[in-house]
C-alpha cells in the first residue's frame, strides 16, 4: 500500500510503530473496518480499510459544491430561519440559524439563487442529513 | 473554611475544583445530569448527585435543582466555575438566600458588570478609557453619518442588540457609508428582530489582552498580569499566553492599574477578569475598556503557570473570607505559558461541533505541559454541551520553547473516535505571525484557507498501512457508527 | 546544535531526553535489549536500534554495542542519561574517539570524580571541608583505636570496600569499639574479601543535600541551589524535595559556593551535583563534602520545577558548545517542589524488587503535577532493570501546598500487576516529622515498621466488593500468572 | 460482603465507583478472579475472588514465620554464599547475597540455627520458589 517500503509493528492498546530505513514514528489507531481512526504526527484520518480508495478525513465534502446540500452534522435546534419560499438570496447569505452544544451554526448560502422549498421550523429539532433549505 | 463545595458545573472545569478542594481538605459534591452519570468529574468526587435530564436548562441552568442538591448534600459553598450560571446574577443571589456562600462576587455586582452598558459607564467612572461610540438619537441615516463623523473614521457599525459578529460592518471612509449601514441593519433585523444600530471607533487589527485580578473581602485588591487572548475563531478563543508579546513593562504596568482601579470601582470581591482591546503594542499602544468577567476564566492556567498562584484555590480561600496573602511586589511573571484549547469539532467546516465516542485518548506527559481535561478514554464527547476536550498548557522559560512544548504535546496526544481541532491548532502554532508574535483577533480569520490547507490532505501511505495493520479497536466498548460528515450529501438535489 | 543524538539508556531517562531532542529540533536514536523492543522510549524516538539480549552486561553496558549503534544512526552525540554507562570513563572516552560528542563531563573528570579518594582530594583543595577520616597505617586494633581517637568519637568504621552499608558500625565511645572492630571486619571479609576498616567521623542524623552545578566549555559554572533527598531507604533516595527546611539563606549561599569551587577545581564541564552531608541546620549547620555525580541525577526535575531550568536541554546544549545562558544572579528558587519516586518494589519486604505485567497504569493529571515515565498500561516491568515506574513531581508555592499535591497525585495513580511502593510513600509523606521538614537520613529506616502498619492491611470491604464486580480485566493482553509473593512457603522446611 | 450498604457502579475501562450513603470513591480493577488487583484510596490489594478468605496483598506471609524460608521472588544470580554447612548463624546473619535487577537482595537468618544444607552456588541463577538454604 505504501510508495517506500515501510514497516508496521502492533505495539499494543492501539499503539503502532512505523518505520522505514530512515526513521520510525508512533502511531495510533482505533475503530472498525469501515471507518479505522488513525493518529500519525499529529494529524487524524478517517480510512475505510474495505475499499480500494481511502479518503482523508478533512478531505472530504466541500461546501461549495454545487452538488452538495448543507445539513446539521448532529441533532441541532433551528434558532431561527432567515429566508421564505421565494426570496433571492446571495452566495455567503445567512439562510438559517441551527444551534447545538451552546454553539450557533450558520447556515449560508452555497451561491446566488432562490428559495424553492423551506424544510424546517423554528424550534424544531432537526436530524442529520435532512435537508433544511433547498434553492433553485 | 468550608467543610464541602458543590460544583456546579461539568467537565474540565468541574474536575479543576474537585482537584482544588482536594487539596484544601474540602469535601467535594458534583453534579451531574444523565449524559454524564459517568463522566470524570463524577467519579472523582467525594460525592455526586444528579439534577436532570441532558438539556442544561433542565440539568446545569436548572437554578432550583442546583440548590436541591447541595441542600441535600449539606453543602457550605457552591463553586460555579465557567459558562452554565457562572456569571447568573440571580443564581447567586439564590446561593445566598439558601445559606450558601456563592465563590464569586455578590449578586449585585455581577448583575451591574453583566449589563455592557452599566460596565462601560463603571469604567468611564474609575477614568479607564473605553472605545469611543454613540448610539444616535435615532436610527435615520443622517443621523448615523453624523455620530460616524463624531466617532471618526474607521468606524463599526454594529446592531445594538445581538452579538457573534452578526450583521458588524466597518466602515472606512463616509463614501460607503450609506451602503454599510443599510446592510447592517438587514441583517440585524434578520438575525435578532431588532435593526437599531450603534456607530463605535473601529480598532483596526486589534489586540485582545486580559488582566486577571483577584480582590479579598477587605477589598484589597491584586492584579496577576496579563493574557494575550487575540487568537480567536469566531469570537472564541483558542490560543492564550502570558506574558503578552505586545506588552512592554510601562503598558503592563499602566493596564495593571486600570485592572485595578475597575475592580476597586464596584466593591468587586473574589476573581475578576478585565478584558482590554489593545489597538497597537509597546509603550504608546492604547488600551480600551472592553468588559469584565465576574467569573474564572477558562484560560486561567496560563496565568498561574507564570504566576506560581493557584487562582482556583485562592478564589476558595476569598469566599471563605480569609485576606489576600501576598502584596502586588510579591507577584511575579517567570517565564512564558501557552495555553492551546482542543475542540471536538472541525476547523474545515466552520468549526462545527463534534460529538461522539472517544474511542482512544491519551494525554501526553511531557515536562512543563499540564493538562486541564474532564473526559477518559472509552468516555463520550456529548452532543449537549460545550465540545471543550482538553486545555494543554505549556510553560517554559522563553516564549519560542514553550511554543516548542505545545508544539509537542499536541503531536503526541492522540484522540480518535472525534475529530479535533488539534492539526489545525498545530498549523496555528507553525504560522509566521504566531512564531514572531504578530497577532491580532483578525489572524484565524484571515489564515483560515492557509491553516486548512496545512492541517488537512490525503492519508499518507504510512496511515493507510497502520490502519490496515489495525485489526481491531483497542476498546472493549462498542464501535462507533462511524465518522460523522458534517456535509451530507443530498439525492435529489437541484442546482 | 547537534543533528541526531543517542540515547545510551531506557526507561523514563531516556524517555525525558528523547522529549528534549524534540524539542531542540535534533533527531533521536533510542537503543534497546530485546525486553524493551515494546517499551515507550523505543516507540517514541525517531529511530531505535537493538543492541543485544536482556543481560545489561550484554546490551546498555556493552560499550561496543552502543557505540556501534551510534555509528549506524549516524549520530554525532550520546547522552548517557543516569546509570548504566553514566559514570564509565571508558565510555566517556570512547565516545570522543569514535567522534561523538558525549553529553557529559571529560573522561578524565570523571575518572578522578568516580574515585572516592581521589574526589576527597579535590575537595580539600578546594578549600570544601570533607568528614574528618583516616584509613589507619595498618590494620591492627591498637592502630585502628588510636585512627578512632584521633578523629574523634562517634565514629563510623566502615570497609575500606565495597558500599550499600554492609560491615558500617556506629561507635560512641571506646568501650564499644574493640567488639565493633571485630564485627565490621568479618563483615567486611565475608561481603567483599577484603577486611580493610576506614575510620570517619560519625555524622548524628545527617541530611543528605547536595547541590546541582551547570558548568559551560569556557568554564563559566552556576549552581540552581540544593535538593533536600535525606528521605532514603536503604541508602536510595525515594523522596526528594527543594529547597532543603534546613537551609538559611545564608547557610544556602555558602553551601552554593562551595559547590561552585568544587566545579571549578578539576576544569569541570557539563551538568553535575555536588553531594554534601549536612550536620544540623540553620546557619551554624556544618556541611562535608560527600561526592559529585558526574551526570544527570534522577532527581533533576525538582531542580527544574522551583527554578524554572530545563537541566536536560542545558546538558545538551553545553556540549554544543554554547554558552550558559544565565548569570547566577538570574537564577532563582519559586515555591517548592517534591518528588516521589514510585518503584515496582515490596517494602512489606526488604524493598524487594517486583516484575510483572503493567495491567493497569494510570497516571493523574493533576495541575502543578509533573510525571516523568517509561511506561504504558498493557506494558511490562522487566525483571532485569531498574524497578523505577514513574517520578511524581508536585510543585505549588509553598512546602504544605506541595505536599498535598503530591499526595493528591499518589491517590489518583492506580498501578495494577505489579506492587508498587505507592502506600508507604503515602504514609511517608503523612509521618509527622516529614510534615514538619524534621528530617534525616535515618527516618525512614527508623519509621519503617510504623510506616508499613499504617500503609498494609486486610483489604476493606468496599475493595473485595469492587474485586467482586470486576468481571474482567480491562485489557486485552492475557491475564497475568498472579501476583508473585516474595516469601514462598516451602513444604519440607524444618524448624 | 461489605459491612454496610454498598453500591458498586462498573465506568468501564478498569474504573468503579463505589459509594455509600455519605460518599463515593474512585476505584480501579484488572486481573483474573484468582488474584484481582483493587485500587482504592491509594492502597493496593490482591483478591482472590473465588475463595471465601480473600487476603491483603500487604498481610501475607511474613519473613520471621517460622515455617517460611527465603527464596528469590524472581529469577535472580546468587552473588555471594556467606556461610558453610554446619555452619551455626545468628538471626539476622547475612546467608546469601542475590542480585537482580541492578539491586542486592539480602537473604538473612530469620532465626539462630546452623546450616543444614546450601543449595545454590555463586553465579548461578536461581529461579523463584526455590530453597537456597535450609537451617536446622
Amino acid at each position: 500500500m505504501a510508495d517506500r517500503p515501510c514497516d508496521i509493528t502492533d505495539l499494543g492498546n492501539g499503539r503502532y510503530r512505523v518505520s522505514d530505513a530512515a526513521r520510525q514514528r508512533l502511531a495510533h489507531a482505533a475503530g472498525p473496518p469501515e471507518a479505522r481512526w488513525v493518529f500519525l504526527d499529529g494529524r487524524v484520518y478517517v480510512i475505510d480499510t474495505r475499499g480500494p480508495a481511502p479518503a482523508a478525513a478533512g478531505a472530504r465534502g466541500r461546501a461549495h459544491d454545487d452538488e452538495m446540500a448543507l445539513a446539521s452534522p448532529m441533532p441541532a435546534t433551528v434558532a431561527a430561519i432567515h429566508v421564505t419560499v421565494g426570496q433571492t438570496v446571495a452566495q455567503g447569505d445567512l439562510l438559517v440559524m441551527l444551534e447545538a452544544m451552546k454553539m450557533e451554526l450558520p447556515i449560508t448560502a452555497p451561491r446566488d439563487g432562490r428559495v424553492r422549498v423551506v424544510r424546517c421550523a423554528p424550534g424544531e429539532l432537526v436530524q442529520p442529513g435532512v435537508a433544511l433549505v433547498e434553492l433553485e | 473554611m468550608f467543610r464541602r463545595l458543590l460544583i456546579a458545573n461539568r467537565g474540565e472545569i468541574a474536575v479543576r475544583i474537585i482537584r482544588a478542594c482536594r487539596e484544601l481538605g474540602i469535601e467535594s459534591v458534583a453534579v451531574y445530569s444523565d449524559a454524564d452519570a459517568r463522566a470524570p468529574h463524577v467519579a472523582l468526587a467525594d460525592r455526586a448527585l444528579r439534577i436532570g435530564p441532558p438539556p442544561p436548562l433542565q440539568s446545569y441552568l436548572a437554578v432550583e435543582a442546583v440548590l436541591g442538591a447541595a441542600r441535600e448534600s449539606g453543602a457550605d459553598a457552591v463553586h460555579p466555575g465557567y459558562g452554565f450560571l457562572a456569571e447568573n446574577a440571580r443564581f447567586a443571589a439564590a446561593c445566598v438566600e439558601a445559606g450558601l456562600v456563592f465563590v464569586g462576587p455578590p449578586a449585585a455586582v455581577i448583575a451591574r458588570l453583566g449589563s455592557k452598558i452599566a460596565a462601560r459607564q463603571v469604567a468611564a467612572e474609575a477614568g479607564i478609557p473605553v472605545v469611543p461610540g454613540a448610539i444616535p438619537a435615532d436610527q435615520r441615516d443622517e443621523t448615523i453619518a453624523l455620530a460616524a463623523r463624531r466617532v471618526g473614521f474607521p468606524v463599526l457599525i454594529k446592531p445594538a442588540e445581538g452579538g457573534g459578529g452578526i450583521g458588524m460592518k466597518a466602515v472606512h471612509d463616509e463614501a460607503t457609508l450609506g451602503a454599510a449601514t443599510a446592510q447592517a441593519r438587514r441583517e440585524a433585523t434578520a438575525a435578532f428582530g431588532d435593526g437599531t444600530l450603534y456607530v463605535e471607533r473601529l480598532i483596526e487589527r486589534p489586540r485582545h489582552v486580559e488582566l486577571q485580578v483577584l480582590v479579598d473581602h477587605d477589598g484589597r485588591v491584586v492584579h496577576l498580569f496579563e493574557r494575550e487572548c487575540s487568537l480567536q475563531r469566531r469570537h472564541q478563543k483558542i490560543v492564550e499566553e502570558s506574558p503578552s508579546t505586545a506588552l512592554t513593562p510601562r503598558l503592563r504596568a499602566r493596564m495593571g492599574e486600570a485592572a485595578v482601579a475597575l475592580a476597586r470601582a464596584p466593591a468587586y470581591r473574589n476573581a475578576g477578569t478585565v478584558e482590554f482591546l489593545l489597538d497597537g503594542a509597546g509603550d504608546d499602544a492604547r488600551f480600551y475598556f472592553l468588559e469584565m468577567n465576574t467569573r474564572l476564566q477558562v484560560e486561567h492556567p496560563v496565568t498561574e503557570q507564570v504566576t506560581g498562584i493557584d487562582i482556583v484555590q485562592a478564589q476558595i480561600a476569598i469566599a471563605a473570607g480569609e485576606p489576600l496573602p501576598w502584596s502586588q511586589d510579591e507577584i511575579t511573571q517567570r517565564g512564558h505559558a501557552i495555553e492551546v484549547r482542543v475542540y471536538a469539532e472541525d476547523p474545515a467546516h466552520n468549526d462545527l461541533p463534534q460529538a461522539g465516542p472517544l474511542l482512544l485518548y491519551r494525554e501526553p506527559t511531557l515536562p512543563g505541559v499540564r493538562i486541564d481535561s474532564g473526559v477518559v478514554e472509552g468516555g463520550d464527547i456529548p452532543v449537549q454541551y460545550d465540545p471543550l476536550i482538553a486545555k494543554l498548557v505549556a510553560w517554559a522559560d522563553t516564549r519560542e520553547a514553550a511554543r516548542r512544548r505545545a508544539l509537542a504535546a499536541l503531536r503526541t496526544c492522540p484522540i480518535l473516535g472525534v475529530k479535533t481541532n488539534i492539526p489545525f491548532l498545530i498549523a496555528l502554532l507553525e504560522h509566521p505571525r504566531v512564531v514572531a508574535g504578530a497577532i491580532d483577533t483578525g489572524l484565524v480569520n484571515e489564515e483560515r484557507r492557509a491553516l486548512l490547507d496545512r492541517s488537512t490532505g490525503d492519508p499518507p501511505p504510512e496511515a493507510v498501512a497502520v490502519a490496515m495493520a489495525a485489526s481491531d479497536a483497542p476498546q472493549t466498548r462498542p464501535a462507533p457508527h462511524g465518522a460523522v460528515d458534517p456535509w451530507v450529501r443530498l439525492r435529489g438535489w437541484r442546482g
